[in-house]
């Protein structure tokens, strides 16, 4: 009998077709045409490809503006962002950079100032870790109709895979901090459009800074800076230079733009904080939330909570706008400044109310109210560190609503 | 029972000894010293013409603000804050020539030349009101420069625990 | 001045453009061109978008054939699989799901018949975890020149999300085991065109199992299970029944085509062992392996470490052919039933040799050799549960190659 | 301190009952004692015909093996074992009938009716030497019919540890 394979069916007699996304820089990609057959079960399903794609009824994408792009936090579960909705935070742009010819220069302060290539940092010890990286940036507030992306969709949490910058530091012979114990600096720089460049405390690069070239399994995506990256884990994203070209050892920060003029704020007495590094503590409900509409009954709110500086140690959520709190379960296993997953059970009984959450992390550290960080900083700090609770107002029909701050 | 932990060795041996003209082909940073700053010089007058073509369409007449914000201090509208740039917000001036260097004019980053970039910053330092107008600038008078607000900035000294300010 | 945005730039003077791929059922996509630039740090780069896509500098896809698709294991680092990446392995290709019209049927010896819709199922209390799924028939051997994913690519991670079935097993009061003792069953039935169906111990529904909805983060990719599967953590992939679409309560298995013709092996005195369902403990080096050549000098060892039963807690590698074992390196944190990071540094000197790994799990089971599965099993069992240890040969020019086995 | 742990609901009242209509719908399971058996009957001269127009392209004339695999016992080629097929290595009938209604033909799955399937079901079997081709076949007979290789099948006894068998 003749050889029937199923393919020579589908392309035949075949009732559900497959159509291949062809372009001439990428491979082809199953796609299933969501004609919706009546009863899947007696039609032949589309055959295995080389990648595939989400399901056309799924709508989930991030929100972009001409610099940034954030991630739906509302519509994900667990704690991996997918890849492809990692949120961005470009100064000029996603480069196309050719990994062939990438190379990494390591010099200044050094014994051998040396070049890397892709290959070269592939070829070290490397080392993984789950992590979130957030933009310090991360706040909005204003209006009612906000949902969790748009409050604070600059921060993700991949897989991240590469070398510890320790080796690299060890193999071209960083020179210890000056004679007289001032401590030593490098500079990170980008290879793309605004050349990104900030300066980093060398005692972080010896800690647990990672040159990174992979992310949930894969190579990093371009937005996430492809094919090389530092990242420094919970540290303000922006210290985590995407395009990485460039590091160079020295006694004293650089000063550069993105160290001055922004990601520094204002606190009191006329004060402008600088090389603030650390992400505080955070968390956020992200279900229920806006845009959601809620019934009656149980509902488990659900959200994420993390910390920058450790572990976290607690979620509290309270369902009475904030006068009782109550312990949230934590998914396991908590990591280190690590998105974590809370959940907590509510019987909603149809009364208007508020929830919110806040998080402890193992430093003690609690996140502050809006209020608490106004009073503590003045009126006139800017956006960037900005961590407040967040919190939803649940309307008697089910609507779920920001609580706007007010900002000034 | 393995070769790694206390065996592991201080050097593998990749990659390759980078060259003096690799290094300085991209070793483009100036730091607040005047470490990394070219030869060459630059006038504020000469950078205002520079500045009427390259630069104010994104950034207004002067410097004083269009789609992509002020470089230089103007007086706020009334009740507004006033808006931080350089001459208010800036703590050194090398930051300026490093800055425009590396990213302006923002669709042609990189096209400057290093005598339009000390141009250009004289004439945003001077419009600040941070040095004479009639200065010619070059990279001995560039870190000489006092910025305003530089006493206003403090590192980071929180180190966990309770404390949020 | 006129208001010139990123956007306006990109679509009039700019050097890089952006090709946006839309389809009546996707939503555009952003994918740059990879036209090099010269210099990226002179152009302006591609902007922020809804969804973001590889670099087209990355050929990573999954190897497919009419049945099954294998996840490229030796492209990929550290231990999630990219979603679209997950291998696939389906009996009449993946159906094409309405999620709006989805339901799931529980039924049976239950005191509560019940039709779940996905919005039903979403609304219990959820779990998250990150666990390896496997194919039981996951085993290839026979020539020199095979990747890991040939000969082992139905094995992939994901973080899964859902409720567990025990959640929904006292929604609908599942009855007690019948009343002489003898152990419940759940039958577990697809919506597919092959209509797939595992009977499965109503012992596992009660400790583990999840109806799942999302993986890494997203909803199910369609190849897993779109809208929803059952996920058995640690059992043979074919019992993680996808497009989940009834489950029937009984006390006795129902002997399905998949449970007695499939998924069967012959072990020794001309018996068939049925209801194997665990996955026995395995690893694979991954790096150095067929297809790279290596270079003398320090290489660091790579591969995955799984068992179904467990923890992994112990991975060995041998340099010499077997003769002498060396503890490898595991990534933190080593999950349950998760597949596990490890690493070991090896100086090469050029000479041939033969490198591989073996893993033993907390119930003290250690990977056996082919020859010892074959002797404890008899020649005449089949390629299920088949989980040997694989060995590279290096050759001296630093080629790698599969060194095959003598399968009968 | 909190509604969860021990105050954690047995029901949470998401769902809607399953009518009996909506269960018999898509219950289409055949269990070995043959519980799940529809109503209906056929013999193995109509299952042959059936056959030759519908399954034989893919599984050979008779069953003896094409392109997707036999499914009816032939003696093996010289120096091979034979294929694991209905007749030596099924351990219970009903798995046939169940098998074919849910997934055959391969390309029109769902497609036979019930007398079909009990054709098909007994010229398999019969073709298989494992029911006498002149029986029909119906729900109270394919319960009574005994596999040869029942009695080979042995549930996994390995309970984790050093036992790899
Ligand atoms: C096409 C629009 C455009 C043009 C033309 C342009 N800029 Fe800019 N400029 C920007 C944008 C956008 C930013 C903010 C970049 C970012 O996101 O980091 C910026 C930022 C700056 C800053 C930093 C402002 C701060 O407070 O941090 C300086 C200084 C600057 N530009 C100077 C110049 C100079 C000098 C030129 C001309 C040589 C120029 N710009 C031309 C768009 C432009
Ligand atoms: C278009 C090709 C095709 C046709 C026509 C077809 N089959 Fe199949 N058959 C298959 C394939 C492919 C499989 C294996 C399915 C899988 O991957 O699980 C199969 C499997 C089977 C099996 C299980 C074999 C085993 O050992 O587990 C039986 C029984 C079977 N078919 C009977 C039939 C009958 C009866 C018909 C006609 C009514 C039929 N087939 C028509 C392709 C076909
Ligand atoms: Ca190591
Ligand atoms: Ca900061
Ligand atoms: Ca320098
Ligand atoms: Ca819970
Ligand atoms: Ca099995
Ligand atoms: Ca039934
Ligand atoms: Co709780
Ligand atoms: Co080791």
């Amino acid at each position: 009998p003749p050889k029937l394979t199923r393919r020579t069916l589908l392309g035949g007699a075949a009732t559900v077709a497959v159509a291949v996304v062809q372009t001439s820089w990428t491979k082809g990609v199953q796609i299933g045409i969501p004609e919706q057959p009546d009863d899947p079960t007696r039609r032949m399903g589309i055959p295995p490809g080389e990648v595939g794609t989400r399901s056309p009824f799924e709508k989930v994408v991030r929100k972009a503006s001409d610099i940034s792009s954030r991630t739906p936090l509302q519509d994900l579960h667990g704690t991996i962002t997918p890849s492809d909705l990692h949120f961005e935070r470009h100064h000029n742009g996603v480069p196309a950079i050719n990994p062939a010819t990438y190379e990494l220069l390591i010099h200044g302060q050094v014994e051998r100032p040396t070049v890397f290539s892709l290959a070269d940092l592939k070829r070290f010890p490397s080392v993984s870790r789950i992590a979130f990286l957030e933009c310090s940036g991360n706040f909005r507030t204003g209006k009612e109709t906000m949902s969790p992306q748009e409050i604070c969709g600059l921060t993700s949490q991949s897989e991240w895979t590469g070398v510890r910058l320790s080796t690299l530091f060890r193999e071209v012979g960083v020179k210890p901090d000056s004679a007289d114990g001032r401590p030593g600096w490098f500079l990170a720089e980008g290879g793309d459009a605004a050349v990104m460049s900030r300066s980093i405390p060398l005692r972080k690069g010896w800690d647990d800074a990672i040159i990174a070239y992979a992310q949930n399994g894969e190579a990093l995506r371009p937005e996430q800076g492809y094919p090389v990256r530092l990242f420094l884990p919970g540290w303000e994203g922006n210290t985590s230079v995407k395009w990485l070209r460039r590091l160079e050892i020295g006694d004293q920060p650089w000063q550069t733009r993105e160290e001055t003029s922004k990601y520094t704020e204002g606190i009191k007495g006329g004060k402008i904080r600088q090389f603030s590094f650390d992400i505080d503590a955070r968390s956020i409900i992200t279900f229920p939330a806006y845009p959601v509409q809620v019934e009656r009954g149980w509902i488990e709110i659900r959200g994420l909570a993390w910390s920058g500086r450790g572990k976290v140690v607690l979620v509290e959520v309270s369902t009475d706008a904030g006068k009782r709190w109550q312990r949230a379960d934590l998914q396991e296993p908590v990591l280190d400044k690590a998105h974590v997953r809370f959940r907590h059970l509510w019987q909603w009984n149809g009364a208007e109310t508020e929830i919110m959450s806040r998080v402890t992390d193992e430093t003690g550290y609690t996140q502050p109210t809006f209020a608490q960080l106004i009073d503590a900083r003045g009126a006139d700090t800017g956006g960037y560190h900005f961590n407040p609770i967040t919190a939803w107002q649940i309307k008697p029909d089910g609507r779920v609503l920001n609580r706007p701050e007010n900002w000034r | 029972p393995h070769a790694v932990g206390d065996t592991l060795p201080n050097r593998f041996g990749f990659g390759k000894p980078a060259t003096a003209a690799q290094i300085s082909r991209i070793d483009i940073d100036v730091r607040p010293d005047g470490v990394g700053l070219p030869a060459g010089s630059g006038t504020a007058a000469k950078g205002q013409v520079i500045f009427v073509s390259k630069c104010a369409a994104c950034h207004g007449v002067g410097g004083t603000g269009g789609a992509q914000g002020a470089l230089v201090v103007t007086a706020p509208a009334p009740g507004k804050r006033p808006a931080n740039v350089i001459g208010n917000y800036w703590p050194y001036a090398s930051t300026v020539f490093d800055y425009i260097r590396r990213a302006m004019p923002f669709a042609e980053p990189g096209s400057l030349t290093n005598n339009e970039v000390y141009a250009l910053t004289a004439y945003l330092l001077s419009a600040n009101n941070l040095m004479d107008e009639k200065t010619v600038l070059d990279a001995k008078i560039l870190p000489t420069i006092q910025m305003p607000a530089q006493k206003r900035f403090v590192p980071d000294d929180r180190r966990g625990g309770p404390d949020i300010h």
